[in-house]
């Protein structure tokens, strides 16, 4: 299962292609057949299942095309006070 | 209140803070100073804001940012400062914001000198900076009336969200003579700034203000927006005194400083028999046209005296249309003419039309 | 009624502020008044004249070429303004500074040694005052009790102690007019 | 539309920020603008201040950036926005004001007005776009662009014998003692991006604590007029740009220091 | 040499060079950086000066110490570049030295948008900042009218000592047709500098260039002695083209691109009968009023055409002085008039007068 | 006319520079304007150059400087002497060319074209006359007004809170690669006005040594719109003017420091 | 003789250029010619469209509004100029791009498959060329050697090495011209 | 017999008093009776022949009144090179 999530506002993209640098899960890339209504080749989700939510590619990205998700921590035992 | 005996460039200073002046921007020249030394006593007194800004260009362009926010907001400069104040006109004018500038000319081109002058007929009346535009341009002829034309130009540019520019010279600045101060009005509280205004965009949509039009068909509407409020202000502005014109056959037609002298010359004139009566317009922009227009099926001629070699005589000729001859007298340099210089002149006119 | 007066000197001899004397006690006795200061081109020191206009009517032209009146308080302005002076008009001459005497007949001319009169009041900056009592008393417009009264409103801080020196060179200066 | 369903484990780590507005931007593909806009979205979200927050637009690339920012806007003359934000601010001192100017805007046509307003400290933060470049004109040679650089009007690469060397407005503004808190950040990646933000926001802060003028120089890339692609655009940045514009803060006043040591 | 397809932008710029300019001081302006942009390509080359100025402000203040010195210099920009060098031009004009401007004006007020306008002509002819002054306005119609007109801007500015201002818009600045470029004119050395110049004082007494003039009697003199020079510009260099003019019944009045949109409009109310003639000022100042005066004794009414709120029409009007109905059509924003806008106010012009 | 013999055993030590014309300045009693004239005035005698010198006056109190320097003159638009110079320099490199600048003139409205002339290294040298105020008209507020100082722009005293604090220049331009030599001196006394003219003499060399820009700042007095007696003038600025801004070179190149090396 | 051409597209699809092209080739050919360009407002990308007039006597506006002839590149600008053209005109469509055919009769309309040819030929960007021959071979003013000359001399270099796709593009579009 | 001697420009002196203060023979004073033509007291020598010719008076004069001679040393036998 996924440890995060990206939705991507497709027609914002420029197909700047920096977000695809970024990703450390190498899961973006540039869609090859198809245009968005801007006339971009937009950025699409390879593996998805690999996403970890660290949101660099929103970081990066000067369109904000992405909104990211991240799986909540299952609640750990809090830590004792030390 | 009791009149007092008051100086120019104080009065037109005070007659603002009177108008609910909120803030006042601006840079030292000669013969404009007082006006700068007035408020940047009184202001801080009131609690308002005073700043000396730079520069002229940044001096028109505070005044901008104050009156996007909606504040009540005035510069005022002398010749060369005014032309550096052109570009930042032009936006003010097609960002639809109300400014208040004053000048108080001084001889020209150049650096020229301090003295009187009414050069900057043309740069005012015509245009402010590129593109088109005209400012509303009241011209006092004497203190009271710079008082009152002062408080008349907050109205108006409030009223027309466009600028009004009070144009007189150093010597209006300098002379004194009895006036009125009117009461002080109460400053609009921040929180009842127009609408329009950039106060922040609480509970509302946000406001732009911008004078970018990329497409030429919307900066075509603008403009035509901006015309037609011209045209609003030509039919409603228009203000002008006449002196015993009802029975004139000749005309004298002159503004500011220079029409207060005509009044002389006009006195001096029936002394020697000659019928003449004399138009002072008070709103350069909108100039009276209609009613030279009018005057000029009366009169056999009509001299226009200006300090400067002639500019306002092409709007008096423009309204005239060669019904009736209009002849120029003028001084140059920073010289008022006086009305010994103008009897001859009315003289040559009588015998002449 | 208009009379149009002219205060000329150089730069400190207080021309321009005795016309602001007259001038408010013309509005004080109910005349329209314009007061308008020349300044030489010099940036400092240098010629510093003023004219005053007094009327009963609404006042057009604040400046004039010929006055009905002048003070002229050093000699370059016994120059410009002595031929000056309208025919019936009066002009009042600091002695103490300008040597040469108007040979005019057309007007009242008044040579008064100011300049000594104000140094035996103890200051020698009180010449305009003197000058402009003669000019007052000469002229009949305004009542000289006005010009005091204008002292008394209007004499800078800075100055107040010299308020009765004042009065006393405006006095002296009227008490050369005969009757 | 397509409805996407959100795992319920889900939490959201990034979204739009609410002080952008919801149009397209008309920037090149990959020009840093959109990211320095967002980051200023970004910190005026947080900091709770967007409907108390007036921007002001340079005459540049980012000349429309009020149809982005979701606050009241307005659009300078060139180089003119600190004269703008002073009469704004001067007027409206409970409001948080903004400039956002190009190298063009702010080192050329506006340095007397970005000097005169550091220096009398006006309390209005200013993001300060150094692309090395007059983007909107087509490219023609900046006071910032670097030694040696070719642009439309300097064909042979700047010649700092007639041009001069560029001019590091960070340094020089933190001479004056107007200037609370100065810094430079670069956008050239994620780290700087984040860097770039904390920065932003201590200067939002530094406002609202009213501690002086602060500006954030962040160093950026116009790939167009740089006639580079995108990735490399930031790689020659990073490598030529950043060497000669040192990355780091160049003023931090007490107040802001104190500031500093709060977060 | 041979016609060759060119720019109008660079046009203008390469007939600067072979014209023997030395020097050029400017600033990034759409739709004009191209001018900017050939020099500084093609001046290092000739091993003359190019240098991207600060800001416009600047760009003239460098122009006019350039000029000061002897050189021949120019600057170019648009609306609200020439807005910011209001306060230089108005010095230029008083101290008397040579200097030609570029403005390739663009859609305003204020920030406005690039497409082609006319505008600036009040803020042109009326004007150079503040006082009283007239530049040398040259208005192409064509690229090689512009490449002439730059070239006769120079001499213009050196003969008379005084601004010479091309203007025209970016449609021209942009478009390309077939024209000739003047040969190169060798640059004039240093050392033959005019004698007026700041080039040290050796073996003569000092030169001074100022434009200040304490004394209002002397500021009069040299205002005197400008509008003698004006005078004299007036009598001598007053230049436009007619068309179809000689049998016309109604006259269009419209310059640069305008103008030859209007030569279109001729032709085709041609066609449908109209005798339309159509006089295309060059000189925008001085005026062509004496042959306008003329023709409004011959047609039955003028139209007037530009691309603003109406600005050269007031000229004509002072011209025509009432002998023939003056009609004003305009487009604003950046949008130019085409033929089929113009032929319906020619058809009205007709049935009205 | 009174004839003066002169003994046959004395030598002249002291005499009316020849780069200064006859003509009595305009300048109050006092005035330090009139000392720096002479310094000037001196040192292009000094360096022969009077003959291809060309000068810029400012708009301010020395607006008419150009009457009383023997060499050609120009007189600029306030603010624009800096452009202005530049645009003569670029025409005739081999001529020399100073600029003489008030505060208002070099520290407000003409803080870019200082700024950006010597960032570009233009080859002139700039006589800045630092007085604390805008005397010629009539006592303003200058960006070089001290704290708490009383003018009639600033009638409660400066106030560093809405004015911000005096601007150094001669620091700030000091930032900037293209000065090669920036000083600041004071004539406040015979040690500091031979200081003063041995910077001069500097900054004017540095020109014909083509190293770069130049400029000396020069502490000055107003007494007239200070309102104080002359050497009471003298006495406050050697108290309050030096003690903010300290004397000194703040820029010296290495072609400049060996310049002063072969000296 | 005067023909106003119109070629629209949007920017990089080479509207601008082969407008230069034609224009090149009518100078050569002797006649008066303009080209104006005119860009959308957008700062990058959006619309590009030139507007050339080849005439045989002085050309008045460089602009018009019904051209004689038009190229049109993509949709946006069938759907400006297809209803534009006068009647009698010329009408070449990119039919690779533009899918909606004209029904005009009053106007000779190609819609040619010009980005599929220029694929063909080996590269997309010849499309407008392609139109270009078209639009040269139906016009019949220039010759189509002239346009091969002005490719010879204004091909920037750094497109030289398709200087021959370049005139077979243009050769392949004259083609499609029926006698 | 004075090592120094000055002549004074009087006319253009305004009278500011610098070089009364700055001479170290204390031997400058303004005129008490008489103005000069500008109308301003100028600076007269109270006793030439202490004047050494340092000229520090010339050196603060903003109006260039003086110019300064000194007594020429008288020749000095040349000091033997180290
Ligand atoms: C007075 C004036 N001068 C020039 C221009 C033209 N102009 C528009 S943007 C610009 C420069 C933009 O460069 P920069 O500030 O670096 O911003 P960027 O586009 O690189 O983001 C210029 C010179 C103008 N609009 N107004
Ligand atoms: C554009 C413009 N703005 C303002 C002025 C008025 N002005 C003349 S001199 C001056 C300031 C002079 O001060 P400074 O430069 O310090 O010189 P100083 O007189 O003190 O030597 C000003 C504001 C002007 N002439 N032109
Ligand atoms: S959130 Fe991280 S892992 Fe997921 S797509 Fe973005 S950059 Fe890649
Ligand atoms: S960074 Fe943004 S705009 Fe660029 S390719 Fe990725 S999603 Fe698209
Ligand atoms: S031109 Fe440069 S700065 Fe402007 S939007 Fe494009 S990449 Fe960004
Ligand atoms: S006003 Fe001040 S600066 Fe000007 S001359 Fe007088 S003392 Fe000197
Ligand atoms: S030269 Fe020296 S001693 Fe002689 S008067 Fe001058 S200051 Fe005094
Ligand atoms: S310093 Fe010069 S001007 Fe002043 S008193 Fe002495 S001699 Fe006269
Ligand atoms: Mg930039
Ligand atoms: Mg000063």
């Amino acid at each position: 299962m996924a440890k995060g999530m990206v939705l991507i506002d497709e027609d914002r993209c420029k197909g700047c292609g920096l977000c695809v640098t970024v990703c450390p899960q190498h899961i973006l890339r540039l869609a090859e057949d198809r245009f968005n209504t801007k006339g971009y080749r937009p950025v699409e989700v390879v593996a998805p299942e690999a996403c970890t939510g660290c949101a660099l590619c929103a970081t990066i990205c000067p369109d904000v095309v992405f909104t990211v998700y991240r799986r909540k921590r299952p609640p750990q035992p809090a830590a004792v006070a030390a | 209140m009791a009149k007092e005996l008051l100086e120019g460039n104080a009065a037109i200073a005070e007659a603002a803070i009177r108008a609910g002046l909120e803030a006042y921007f601006g840079y030292p020249i000669t013969p404009q100073t007082e006006v700068l030394e007035h408020l940047a006593r009184r202001l801080p007194e009131e609690g308002r804001v005073f700043l000396q800004a730079e520069s002229e260009v940044a001096s028109i362009n505070m005044v901008y940012g104050a009156a996007c926010a909606g504040a009540r907001v005035m510069t005022s400069s002398s010749s060369p400062g005014i032309s550096l104040m052109q570009e930042g006109l032009s936006y003010i004018a097609c960002s639809e914001v109300p400014a208040v500038v004053i000048n108080i000319m001084r001889g020209g081109p150049g650096l020229g000198n301090v003295a009187p002058s009414q050069g900057d007929y043309f740069q005012a009346v015509k245009m402010a900076g590129h593109g088109d535009f005209h400012p509303i341009v009241l011209a006092p002829g004497n203190i009271q009336e710079a008082i009152d034309l002062v408080v008349l130009a907050f109205d108006l540019a409030e009223k027309y969200r466009t600028i009004a520019m009070v144009v007189a010279d150093g010597s209006l600045g300098q002379m004194m003579e009895p006036a009125e101060l009117p009461p002080m009005r109460p400053v609009r509280p921040p929180a009842e700034r127009p609408p329009w205004a950039l106060t922040g965009a609480r509970g509302r949509q946000p406001n732009i203000i911008t004078s970018l039009y990329l497409e030429p068909e919307v900066l075509e509407e603008v403009n035509l927006r901006l015309q037609a409020k011209l045209q609003e202000i030509a039919a409603n502005e228009v203000r002008w005194k006449e002196y015993s014109s009802e029975d004139a056959d000749l005309l004298l037609v002159a503004f500011g400083t220079v029409g207060r002298v005509c009044q002389t010359a006009v006195r001096e004139a029936r002394r020697q028999g000659l019928k003449v009566g004399l138009l002072r317009p008070i709103t350069l922009w909108p100039f009276p046209s209609a009613r030279l227009a009018e005057l000029a099926g009366q009169v056999r001629g009509m001299l226009v005296v200006e300090m400067n070699a002639g500019q306002m005589v092409e709007d008096v000729r423009l309204a005239v249309e060669g019904r009736c001859p209009v002849r120029f007298y003028g001084r140059l340099g920073g010289i008022i003419p006086l009305p010994d210089e103008i009897l001859p002149e009315l003289e040559r006119l009588d015998k002449e039309c | 009624m208009q009379e149009e007066i002219i205060i000329s000197g150089f730069g400190g001899q207080g021309a321009l502020f005795s016309g602001q004397l007259l001038a408010f006690a013309a509005m004080d006795s109910g005349f329209h008044v314009t007061w308008i200061p020349s300044y030489g081109p010099e940036m400092r020191g240098g010629k510093a004249r003023c004219t005053v206009v007094i009327s009963d009517q609404e006042i057009g032209s604040p400046l004039v070429r010929r006055p009905s009146a002048a003070i002229v308080l050093n000699i370059p302005s016994m120059e410009a303004f002595e031929p000056a002076v309208k025919p019936g008009g009066v002009l009042v001459v600091n002695s103490s500074l300008v040597p040469q005497r108007s040979e005019r007949t057309d007007i009242r001319v008044f040579h008064i040694p100011a300049s000594d009169i104000a140094t035996e009041l103890g200051n020698i900056r009180l010449a305009n005052v003197v000058c402009l009592g003669t000019l007052v008393q000469a002229i009949g417009v305004v009542p000289l009790e006005a010009v005091e009264q204008a002292l008394d409103n209007h004499l800078p801080e800075r100055h107040r102690k010299l308020l009765g020196a004042n009065k006393a060179a405006l006095r002296r200066g009227a008490a050369l007019v005969g009757g | 539309m397509v409805t996407v369903e959100i795992p319920a484990d889900m939490e959201l780590v990034y979204k739009r920020p609410q002080s952008l507005t919801e149009t397209h931007t008309h920037y090149c593909p990959g020009c840093t603008h959109g990211i320095i806009h967002r980051l200023i979205a970004e910190v005026i979200d947080e900091l709770g201040i967007r409907e108390r927050t007036i921007g002001i637009a340079p005459v540049g690339c980012s000349v429309l950036a009020y149809y982005y920012f979701n606050m009241d806007f307005a659009e300078a003359a060139h180089g003119r926005a600190p004269a703008m934000a002073t009469g704004i601010k001067r007027v409206s001192p409970d409001r948080v004001v903004f400039t956002y100017q190009g190298d063009g805007d702010l080192a050329a046509i506006g340095t007397a007005e970005i000097i005169q307003a550091a220096n009398r400290g006006e309390l209005f933060t200013t993001i300060f776009v150094n692309n090395a470049i007059y983007g909107m004109t087509g490219g023609q040679m900046a006071p910032t662009t670097l030694p040696g650089q070719v642009t439309t009007s300097s064909p042979t690469g700047r010649d700092v014998e007639t041009a001069g060397f560029p001019m590091k407005m960070a340094e020089l503004l933190a001479v004056l003692p107007g200037a609370a808190y100065v810094t430079r950040q670069a956008v050239f990646d994620p780290r700087g991006i984040h860097r770039t933000r904390a920065a932003i926001k201590l200067a939002f802060q530094t406002q609202l604590a009213e501690l002086g003028f602060s500006l954030v120089e962040v160093l950026s890339t116009c790939n167009t007029n740089w006639h580079m692609g995108v990735v490399e655009a930031l790689e020659w940045a990073k490598k030529h740009m950043v060497a000669y514009y040192p990355l780091g803060d160049t003023k931090v006043s007490d107040g802001v220091r104190a500031l500093m040591e709060t977060r």
